[in-house]
């Protein structure tokens, strides 16, 4: 249906039975949900031309929150970028700020202590866990609960977002991660804290399942709808629970090993159907691993320096050269490429964005879908508009 | 009492004859239902309550909607209508079927013997009206529902190839 | 409205000696017109009020499950005292009087002011058959259920006047909707009360209540939602009338994650309150009707409660249908469009025919005894379970629990 | 069976409904203008200056302007003029002092680097978060005399970092003074003996630099 056919509909001259009325008889009805629809996840638009209630064609449009962070970076000196890095996944600061940290010392070959790896592992760890609870109170949300997953999805939230508070300063804008280690030593009371919140998160997670994985209704929603072969997954260079979904045994703290992953015994949990009820269950069980990682980590923190000594906190001038550091951040593969030139500030700054790669075959999951699904696919794929549009 | 079987009288007559001079098909069939009401009100004024109920249930809850949904899905009346000019031979041929009409009806009133005095009207009980559907008057029911199924189905089907031709010569 | 029986205690004959009192002295003609009028009044207050409070009952209960208190800093207008948010109710009718009620230019004016008033008027005219209590039937008709329904029924046609009259391509795609569902959920509710009907042997509401007297064995009321048809009948009864007042799990057409706010989107104001007293209302009729018909109306549970009198157990049981509402909106997500016609067409409508068949069954066989007392509770136990079952686990065909496996390490 | 999820999940929510007027772990909101959240000792919000004593902030300001928090500052919200003279510092040294220091609290994004790159402890993070102001530019260019805060109010709110910072300074101040009393007998065990060679001279005329490990770096080329 062309554009004019949608201009006729506000003529104020046409008769109102005839403007509307084109609308109905089969013809195509372009539907425009966002920036400002209720059930987008940030400033994000998609315009969905819908015939009767399928959808025929969509279209995402985004770049509303772009701020020009990699330029940014570049005129930036390297610890000027960290608390930008905060600002990219707004709901996963701590992984993006050891994802920049793991780059530059892979940069500038700067060592990490010992007890440094096992901070950041337990910070990743409780990242991962705050991310996918905040995905599944946002999925149920759009199914349609009125908000009751969402609230206690947050009361565990707030949690794990006061520890953060209470170590680096800030709930969301941590700014904790620096080149070759962290800044504050996370005291003897605040890993009593961190031990008491994992011990209390499996008994969250059971009442979670019972009042949403066996619900009739989500079963209903969600099974069999936006579904994704592992051939495209791959193709697209989706990463992270999306891709495991799928069936694709692909996880960055097992391929990779960086860190000390190697350390701690845990599963990576795979799916079969790549649909939305698989996704949504693969980050429910990603967070019982992580919740068995987290204690494990707990149990084995060593005592020592949290911060490399002879790291260099300004002046600091990495040799020229490039590097790309990844990690396994909550939503896939996080990871920062840095061309330096010994200059202060590095020559290029380049983020690999996972929820803005895994948001590019949203259309080839919503065809001939209805909107009620588009709108679910779109909060199984768990986007944040700051790290998508950066 | 005859003043408020006046009113009733009066407002379903209005409503039916203003729906028919609209031009707007939306507001014609509003209109329309409103006449059927005044229907309703009519039965329950002469005492049937079941009749009156069961009108207000099968006719402006659904037969309603079917007009609506009719008039809003069906592709001819997105044209303006083209009305002709009121040639002489539309003009006769209405008055003709008109005139059969009125002379049909008028024998049937006269014939049918009108008690003059208003006797109390017999208050039938849902019961026996139940009874008599199911006696003497259960063949004419099955009838009727068998029209409505067929009607309905038929509806399906048009609805179906008007969708499929719809979708050969769409854009 | 029975003879008051002298015997009867105090507080049952109460509201019929107020009134007689007050209308006592006006000649016949106008002692009838003034005792509809206060019945009238009397019943706006009481279920205005009660709307009121259910917004805010709903909004607390609401918020206590989600862990958080829900509204309770609205003070009354003078004094400062914040007691859990009583004022809310006035303050939201305060508010939706003062907000500015845009009218888009395009709109048919007429129907887009006619939309709230005709939903409301015919939300309200159903209350005239429900027997509140002993006495307290507004009105006496002897095909009551019938009114009740056909009132209903009339509901759809306000929905598509507000979807179509506001020419908004969202709000008519939504009325749409609306419609599809409330007249794919008019058959199982209509269905629903049929059995109830055929066992009373009456469309008089006053007379099902009366049917559903007496106790068996002492202590189990002879309610019809002990009876096997009676408990699927009540089901799915609630369930229907969930769909038909737009309520949780089928709140489709306002689905905040499609269309806006559905065929609600360009009223605002007092027109958009008054929709949304409309839904309550409705509501309130319904589960008014369903204790009518399945929950004894105004009965006692218990011979020895007689003394407590018959609105109140009214009204209690209405508080209970009530607050289960809110229970159920709190917790269900939604269905899908096209899942919601198929429950009510592929699921709910045979399962209410059946029904039909298996009360049939009940009331031919009621004069068995002893054994055969056991095999009708048997028979019509398997008439409701299995096609249940059965068409239970067609409709959820390819939706089940998934076992997931974990990669080899 | 169908249904039974929906029942399982019916069960949950009325378990919360009962819990949250027994268990204070289902009832977790505070309300907050009567109730206020006791914020963690490491919160931070807009930066201050710390002064040494309450009674005369600008003259005991521990800032020495020296212009490193000025270009580390990521958002570049800080606004620095030095003084033209000196005045002594609390180890007694002659220091400059700002003239003008302003902070840009919209800019601010409170991420505290100025804080860890200040070589001297002047800038700390404060806790004081209820700032709203309807002017929007002025309200919000906090100049040195809305950003100065005595020590005590640093103890108040960082007690920890401020016990650490005031030990550090302290040893800082005795180091010094030793030396200057080292320094100073130095000078008179030369007075009174003879005049040893000129080489011995330059050797302890080492400007009294503090050799502690904090030592306060020259402010870099760049």
């Amino acid at each position: 249906m062309s554009v004019s056919d949608l201009s006729s509909l506000g003529s104020p001259g046409g008769s109102h039975v005839r403007a509307v009325h084109d609308e109905f008889h089969g013809d195509l009805l372009e539907v425009s949900m966002g920036p400002h629809h209720p059930s987008t996840h940030g400033v994000f638009r998609m315009i969905v031309t819908l015939d009767g209630e399928t959808i025929v064609k969509l279209k995402p449009v985004f770049g509303y929150l772009h701020r020009n962070h990699e330029k940014l970076g570049e005129n930036t000196s390297y610890l000027g970028s960290m608390p930008y890095t905060d600002r990219l996944d707004y709901l996963s600061s701590m992984t993006n700020n050891w994802a920049y940290a793991l780059a530059v010392e892979k940069l500038a070959g700067q060592p990490v202590p010992e007890r440094a790896e096992y901070v950041r592992v337990i910070l990743a760890e409780l990242t991962r866990l705050l991310n996918h609870t905040c995905l599944a109170g946002f999925l149920m949300q759009d199914c349609g609960c009125s908000g009751t997953p969402l609230m206690y999805a947050f009361r565990e939230r707030e949690k794990i977002l006061d520890l953060f508070e209470s170590l680096s300063g800030s709930r969301m804008m941590c700014n904790y991660q620096r080149f070759g280690g962290c800044r504050v030593d996370p005291s003897a009371d605040w890993l009593d804290g961190a031990k008491k919140l994992t011990d209390g998160y499996g008994a969250f997670l059971d009442e979670f399942e019972t009042l949403l994985t066996g619900n009739e209704i989500i079963m209903a929603r969600t099974q069999g709808v936006g579904r994704l072969s592992p051939a495209l997954a791959i193709s697209a260079g989706v990463t992270g629970p999306m891709l495991r979904a799928t069936g694709v045994n692909y996880d960055l703290r097992k391929v990779d090993g960086y860190g000390v992953y190697p350390r701690f015994d845990f599963r990576v949990p795979l799916g079969d159907h790549g649909d939305v009820y698989d996704r949504y269950m693969i980050r429910v069980l990603e967070m019982r691993e992580s919740i068995k990682i987290l204690s494990q980590a707990l149990a084995g923190i060593p005592a020592g320096p949290i911060m490399d000594p002879k790291a260099k906190l300004r002046g600091f001038r990495p040799k020229a050269g490039e590097a790309y550091g990844r990690i396994e951040g909550p939503k896939g593969e996080i990871g920062f490429f840095l061309i330096s030139d010994g200059s202060p500030n590095p020559y290029r700054y380049r983020i690999r964005p996972p929820s803005f790669i895994n948001l590019t075959i949203l259309e080839d999951m919503c065809l001939g879908q209805t909107v009620a699904d588009a709108v679910i696919i779109l909060g199984s794929v768990d986007i944040v508009l700051g790290e998508v549009d950066r | 009492m005859n003043a408020a079987l006046a009113f009733i009288a009066v407002l379903t007559l209005a409503s039916a004859a203003v729906a028919m001079a609209l031009r707007n098909l939306i507001h014609s069939a509003l209109l329309l239902i409103a006449s059927w009401f005044g229907l309703a009100a009519f039965y329950l004024w002469a005492g049937a309550e079941f009749v009156a109920f069961a009108q207000v249930l099968v006719y402006v809850g659904a037969i309603s909607m079917v007009v609506l949904f009719a008039v809003l899905l069906t592709r001819r009346s997105r044209q303006d209508l083209a009305v002709e000019p009121a040639s002489l031979g539309r003009a006769l041929s209405a008055l003709l079927v008109g005139a059969t009409v009125a002379v049909v009806l008028a024998r049937a009133i006269f014939a049918t013997p009108l008690a003059v005095a208003p006797t109390a009207t017999p208050t039938i009980s849902v019961r026996q009206l139940g009874a008599q559907l199911m006696g003497p008057h259960a063949a004419a029911l099955l009838v009727v529902g068998v029209i409505l199924t067929v009607a309905l189905l038929g509806a399906v089907v048009l609805a179906a190839t008007d969708r499929a031709d719809s979708k050969e010569n769409a854009p | 409205m029975s003879a008051i029986a002298a015997t009867e205690p105090f507080l049952e004959r109460a509201p019929q000696l107020l009134r007689d009192a007050a209308t006592g002295f006006l000649p016949e003609p106008w002692r009838w017109l003034v005792n509809s009028l206060i019945a009238i009044g009397v019943i706006l207050a009481v279920f205005g009020t009660l709307f009121a409070f259910l917004t805010l009952a709903e909004r607390k209960i609401l918020g206590r499950v989600q862990n958080r208190p829900g509204p309770n800093r609205t003070p009354l207008p003078f004094i400062k005292i914040k007691f859990f948010g009583l004022a809310q109710p006035f303050a939201d009718g305060v508010k939706s009087l003062t907000k500015e009620d845009i009218v888009p230019r395009d709109a048919d004016q007429v129907l887009h002011f006619l939309a709230p008033v005709v939903l409301l008027a015919f939300s309200i005219i159903t209350f005239a058959v429900i027997p509140f209590g002993r006495h307290l039937v507004p009105v006496e008709l002897d095909a009551g259920v019938l009114y009740f329904f056909a009132a209903g029924a009339a509901t759809e046609l306000a929905v598509f006047m507000a979807g179509w009259a506001s020419h908004n391509k969202y709000s008519l795609l939504a009325a749409m909707r609306a419609l599809a569902q409330l007249i794919s959920y008019e058959l199982p509710l209509l269905l629903a009360w049929v059995p109830v009907v055929l066992v009373a042997g009456s469309l008089s509401t006053t007379e099902i209540v009366t049917a559903q007297a007496g106790w068996k064995f002492g202590f189990l009321p002879h309610w019809y939602v002990f009876t096997p048809w009676g408990f699927a009948g009540f089901v799915i009864f609630i369930v229907a009338a969930l769909a038909e007042s737009n309520r949780s799990p089928f709140d489709l057409p306002e689905a905040e994650s499609e269309l806006i706010a559905g065929h609600l989107t360009e009223y605002s104001g007092f027109k958009y309150a008054l929709f949304f007293m409309a839904e309550y209302f409705g509501m309130i009729a319904l589960s008014g009707m369903a204790i009518t018909l399945f929950l004894g109306g105004w009965r006692a549970p218990l011979p020895f409660l007689e003394w407590i009198p018959s609105y109140a157990w009214f009204g209690a049981k209405l508080i209970v249908l009530l607050l289960g509402f809110i229970w159920i909106r709190a917790t269900f997500p939604r269905l899908r469009m096209d899942q919601l016609t198929r429950f009510a067409w592929k699921f709910l409508v045979p399962l209410a025919l059946i029904n039909l068949g298996n009360a049939a069954f009940w009331s031919l066989t009621s004069h068995w005894t002893g054994a055969l007392q056991l095999i009708r509770w048997a028979v019509s136990l398997v008439l409701i379970v299995g096609p249940f079952v059965l068409m239970g686990r067609k409709l959820s065909a390819g939706v089940a629990p998934r076992v997931y496996r974990y990669a080899p390490s | 069976m169908l249904g039974s999820g929906l029942l399982q999940g019916l069960g949950v929510t009325a378990k919360n409904f009962v819990g949250s007027f027994h268990d204070p772990a289902r009832l977790t909101t505070t309300e907050y203008p009567e109730v206020k959240t006791k914020l963690p000792e490491a919160y931070r919000n807009f930066p201050f200056l710390v002064s040494e004593n309450a009674t005369d902030p600008m003259g005991t300001l521990r800032c020495v302007a020296c212009q490193i928090c000025e270009k580390e500052c990521p958002p570049q919200c800080i606004f620095i003029e030095k003084s033209k003279d000196k005045k002594p510092d609390a180890t007694g040294k002659l220091q400059l002092f700002p003239a003008v220091f302003d902070i840009d609290v919209s800019v601010c994004m409170s991420c505290q680097i100025c804080v860890e790159v200040c070589p001297f402890d002047a800038i700390k993070m404060d806790q004081d978060f209820e700032i709203a102001t309807t002017d929007r530019f002025t309200g919000l260019m906090l100049d040195k005399h809305a950003l100065a805060k005595p020590n005590s109010y640093f103890h108040e709110i960082h007690p920890t970092d401020a016990a650490e910072v005031d030990g550090r300074l302290a040893a800082e101040r005795k180091a010094a003074e030793e030396k200057a009393k080292a320094a100073a007998a130095a000078k008179a065990a030369l007075a009174a003996a003879p005049k040893p060679a000129p080489a011995a001279l330059a050797a302890t005329a080492k400007p009294p630099a503090a050799p502690s490990a904090e030592a306060p770096k020259t402010p870099p080329a760049a």
